[in-house]
């Protein structure tokens, strides 16, 4: 079985990837598996100094789901670049780099520092947090704003550029068609939306932070959805995310459009996800009839042209 | 984990005990586990209980049903499996304490990793006073565990049992010859533990956890010291515990 | 304990209310219970002809909630009028009814009627029906045609006014304010959210119109946060939805803001919900220390106020 | 409900016998259980599943797993209590149906309710002969039950057990006194068997349910009649049970 791909800065040899900030600098897990099995390595956000990120309770759980505001807490772009990158060194897996800022001055600094890191493969710009005030939210809300961001992060960086999507838009077809004519390589999709939950015995919300951002299994229809009608109006690739916590989950990624998958909230129930994943999907699409991961990308919607033209 | 045993203890309070994998690695007082609740993906984080005793292979957590996870808990019976990770964080560090005067002060579910410190010491040629906080007497439990490693102080906040009032109000009464103390409980206790007390100390704090492991950022407090080179603590990694005044309370 | 609360051209025992779409017109669910125990009843939306609505398969269930793309399915409102309104005289409880339409036309031509039928209270204007091309999602996405609409439906119908507003759009206030300078006299929210579901052997979506509105405890956290956000916008009152499965969820909708809480999918899975409810509810809010429905709205940022203001 | 019984007897196929309120009120064969499954609200539909039997208070449901909640169902134990609507739907027209004879034609978990149908033809006089459809030889499940109801034919996809290939293949084969057929199972199959026969017949359908209960409009399917008054039916509350020809298939 062929679990390959090939995407713009990242070969990977499996399309399973950990989302950003739910897998810290890889450290952690490292104890759990070899980092090497996985198709790629997501990194927390960076931003140009250290945040200490919002006060706690910073995650609370939902119905098959939870929020969170972290707050984008990093130890800036020098220290990940000197520690957790030098971490890193001893794996071969590709790495994106998530690029954060409130200014777009900021992002093109980080992007510049990460993207010239030999150890970084693609640069992940993170326009979709909702979690901060100055956190790159208005970026990835303003289709505009979000294409001049992207042209700006391109010209500086020396890998190629995955932007990642806010699905808290009313129209996200617009706003990926902005960014990739932009010159975006990829898109990540989709970041968290944006939720609250209230204590009933104080009667406020839980998260110090007041809003969150909900991951978990309850945001994946909306996911796959968001996937499904992004790629079919793109033709640059998708890395999908959103609630996945099983391998049928991985393959309605790939076939709504999806080239790769990124695992996030999932890791956090269980640390071997990602290596558990890896080994059951050729079971999985060979049970389905898929030959290769590149077999299954977008079946949802090539499936249906076939039928609808008659063939 | 298998589960040995799930019994209903005082007041909403279970204790269960499990074996299995991982016991053997048990051996910090202050630890806790990291437990899967729920069916499937009904609930996307795990809960952080600490490890109230190990004795033989077996780990006891002892558990009050607070929410859905800990109600789902109480429901386990015997020979089920429960899935675990642990033990994890940074707990009481007591090697090499020997022959000194330990005080132990633990509030509600705060108590359970106490219990499992006080044996240690006491294998330890350690002496170890207990001053337990509870809410009232419906809510007490271990008492006889605790005295049979000391003397033994219990509080309740509605006066229902042992003396009424905070287990900060007793420090004032302890013996001089305390040399350190070791306390759990909710972040106003320790608070005025760590502020009442001269001596030093070690606290174990609470917080909600996303990964539990140290990736995520979901539970750090802020150091005291503002030069610290980091500026913050991972409570499921560099703690629970924590050297009294290293973290903002 | 006071469980009344009195909106414009409502005035409810309790705040509890099935929502539009899980209730059909009440003839179902009066099998199971009296249908006078409830705060009021959401009928099912009208469109001036009846319509079939979409191909089967209509419904999926997701991780902690389900996807729907009924399509408007209605018998039109003369008969809604003749027979479903005709079969609630029987019962005291107030009437809101649903208001659905392709066209500015449409809408007013069923708000017309049906503002004009003796047994109807209100009207709820659903400019948020995900599930079919002419459903209305145009108005409930762009604030201005939004405002025009509620304008037109207000110049026309004999009874208040209460607007849905649909939750996949980047900024919901904008929307409350819209439709609120327009002359709404309430809101309604939130709708569903537009998610997607695929079948992993034949590779397609489940539904059988591709795309459907995720429903339940999955979307609570969003409807709490934009309840939250929308009550402290506007002056106009809201009824909460989005979720709702006990008790607790119904006092979090209070707190966040909402007036009355409306059921949607809870219906499916326990008919007898809404009735236990409303039974339950008394005792939660002794418990947590409210004395009357009114004294629990909005109180999570009530709250906040008051501890702002350092009293 | 309480759970009596729930083995398997089948390739993934469990029977699963339960008691309770209700049981009495089921009375027409072709009805269905509206099942919650899961916990708590982790599944927000539940699932219909026909009436296979109703014996001296008990019922009989057999299920395929085919996803998570029949799978959760399969490991229900017994004592164990699931949470049951029912019956819904409307069954199988049979009052006054005597001394005919009938012949019921069911695939796969078409089956289950043919079974219950049959006893009630039977107890009423009739001759009842039995067409049974199932993938494969391991699939086959209450041959003999139906065997003492009258004659019956079993195929398979395979050709692993009885006669290879597709119920509506043995139709021509039938006696010619037939005088009506009951039949449930895949919609293609109740599309050949009502185009093949050509004495009345009563099909039942199946859709994916919202309400279950005839609210929420998930189950329609439209009417062959285009100047019938609705121009729909809803299964789950006009059906499942259909006169043949009523409806699109
Ligand atoms: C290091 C550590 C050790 C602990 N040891 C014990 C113990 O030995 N005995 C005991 O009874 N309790 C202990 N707690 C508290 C225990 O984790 C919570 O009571 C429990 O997670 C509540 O889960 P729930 O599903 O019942 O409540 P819910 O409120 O439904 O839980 C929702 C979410 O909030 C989190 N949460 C709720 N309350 C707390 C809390 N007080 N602290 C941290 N997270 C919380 C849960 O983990 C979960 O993610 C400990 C907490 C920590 C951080
Ligand atoms: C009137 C009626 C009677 C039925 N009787 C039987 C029976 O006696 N024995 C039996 O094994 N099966 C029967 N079925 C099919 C049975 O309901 C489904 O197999 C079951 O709901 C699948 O649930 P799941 O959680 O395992 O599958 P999942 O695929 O995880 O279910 C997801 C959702 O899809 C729905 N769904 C999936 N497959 C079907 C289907 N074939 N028909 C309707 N809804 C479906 C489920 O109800 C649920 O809402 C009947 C269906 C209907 C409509
Ligand atoms: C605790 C937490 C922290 C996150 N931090 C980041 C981040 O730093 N940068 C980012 O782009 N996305 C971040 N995300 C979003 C995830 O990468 C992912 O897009 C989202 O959680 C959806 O996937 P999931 O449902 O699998 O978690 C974070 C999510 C969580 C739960
Ligand atoms: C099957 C179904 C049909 C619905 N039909 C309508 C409708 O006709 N009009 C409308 O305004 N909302 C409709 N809704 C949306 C609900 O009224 C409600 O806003 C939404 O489902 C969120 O609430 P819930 O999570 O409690 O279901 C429908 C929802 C479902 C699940
Ligand atoms: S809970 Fe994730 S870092 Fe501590
Ligand atoms: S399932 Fe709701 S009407 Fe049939």
């Amino acid at each position: 079985m062929d679990l390959r791909v090939s995407l713009p800065g990242l070969e990977l040899k499996n399309p399973i990837l950990p989302a950003s900030g739910c897998f810290g600098f890889g450290r952690e897990f490292s104890e759990f598996y070899d980092l090497n099995e996985l198709g790629a390595i997501t990194i927390k956000a960076a931003t140009s100094e250290g945040r200490f990120g919002n006060p706690t309770p910073r995650v609370a759980e939902t119905s098959g789901g939870m929020l969170n505001a972290i707050g984008l807490q990093n130890p800036g772009v020098k220290r990940i670049m000197e520690e957790e990158l030098k971490f890193l060194e001893q794996y071969e897996t590709p790495i994106l780099a998530n690029v954060a800022g409130s200014t777009e001055e900021e992002y093109v600094e980080v992007a510049r520092e990460l993207g010239a890191h030999h150890r970084v493969n693609a640069l992940e710009l993170n326009i979709s947090c909702p979690n901060v005030k100055e956190g790159g939210i208005q970026f990835g809300t303003d289709p505009s704003l979000a294409a001049s961001l992207t042209r700006a992060v391109k010209s500086v960086s020396e890998v190629p550029v995955y932007v990642k999507l806010s699905p808290n838009t009313g129209d996200i077809v617009e706003m990926a068609k902005a960014v990739e004519g932009a010159g975006a390589d990829g898109l990540s999709m989709i970041n968290t939306l944006v939720g609250m939950k209230l204590d009933l015995g104080t009667g406020r919300p839980i998260l110090a932070n007041g809003t969150g951002g909900l991951s978990g299994p309850s945001i994946k229809p909306v996911a796959i959805r968001m996937v499904y009608q992004v790629s079919q109006a793109v033709s640059i690739p998708i890395i999908g995310m959103g609630g996945v916590t099983c391998v049928e989950d991985v393959l309605e990624f790939l076939l709504a459009g999806a080239s790769a998958v990124a695992v996030g909230t999932a890791n956090f129930q269980n640390p071997l996800i990602c290596p558990e994943l890896i080994e059951q999907l050729p079971e999985l699409m060979d049970r389905c009839g898929y030959g290769s991961v590149q077999a299954c990308i977008g079946r949802s919607f090539k499936h249906e042209e076939t039928s609808l033209s008659g063939t | 984990m298998h589960v040995l045993q799930n019994k209903w203890i005082a007041s909403n309070t279970f204790e269960m005990k499990l074996t299995g994998r991982f016991v053997n690695s048990m051996k910090q007082p202050g630890q806790f586990l990291h437990i899967k609740v729920g069916d499937g993906t009904s609930h996307v984080l795990r809960r952080p209980l600490s490890i109230a005793n190990v004795d033989h292979h077996i780990v006891t957590v002892i558990y009050k049903i607070v929410g859905k996870g800990t109600k789902w808990l109480s429901e386990r019976k015997i020979g089920e499996t429960v899935d675990v990770i642990g033990p994890r964080g940074t707990g009481f560090p007591i090697e090499g304490v020997r022959n000194e005067h330990i005080v132990l002060i633990g509030g509600g579910v705060g108590v359970p990793p106490l219990y499992y410190l006080g044996r240690k010491l006491v294998q330890q040629s350690n002496t170890v006073t207990s001053v337990l906080g509870f809410q009232g007497k419906d809510g007490v439990f271990y008492e006889d565990a605790f005295r049979e490693l000391g003397e033994t102080l219990i509080t309740t906040d509605d006066g229902s049992y042992g003396y009424k009032g905070r287990v900060t109000d007793l420090i004032g009464v302890l013996n001089q010859d305390v040399t350190q103390y070791f306390s759990c409980g909710p972040k106003p206790m320790l608070k005025g533990v760590s502020e009442t007390f001269t001596i030093p100390g070690f606290i174990s704090l609470e917080e909600r956890m996303g990964c539990g492991v140290g990736a995520c950022f979901a539970c750090v407090c802020e150091t005291s010291d503002p030069e610290d080179s980091k500026g913050y603590r991972k409570i499921c990694q560099d703690g629970p515990v924590f050297p009294a005044g290293e973290v903002v309370l």
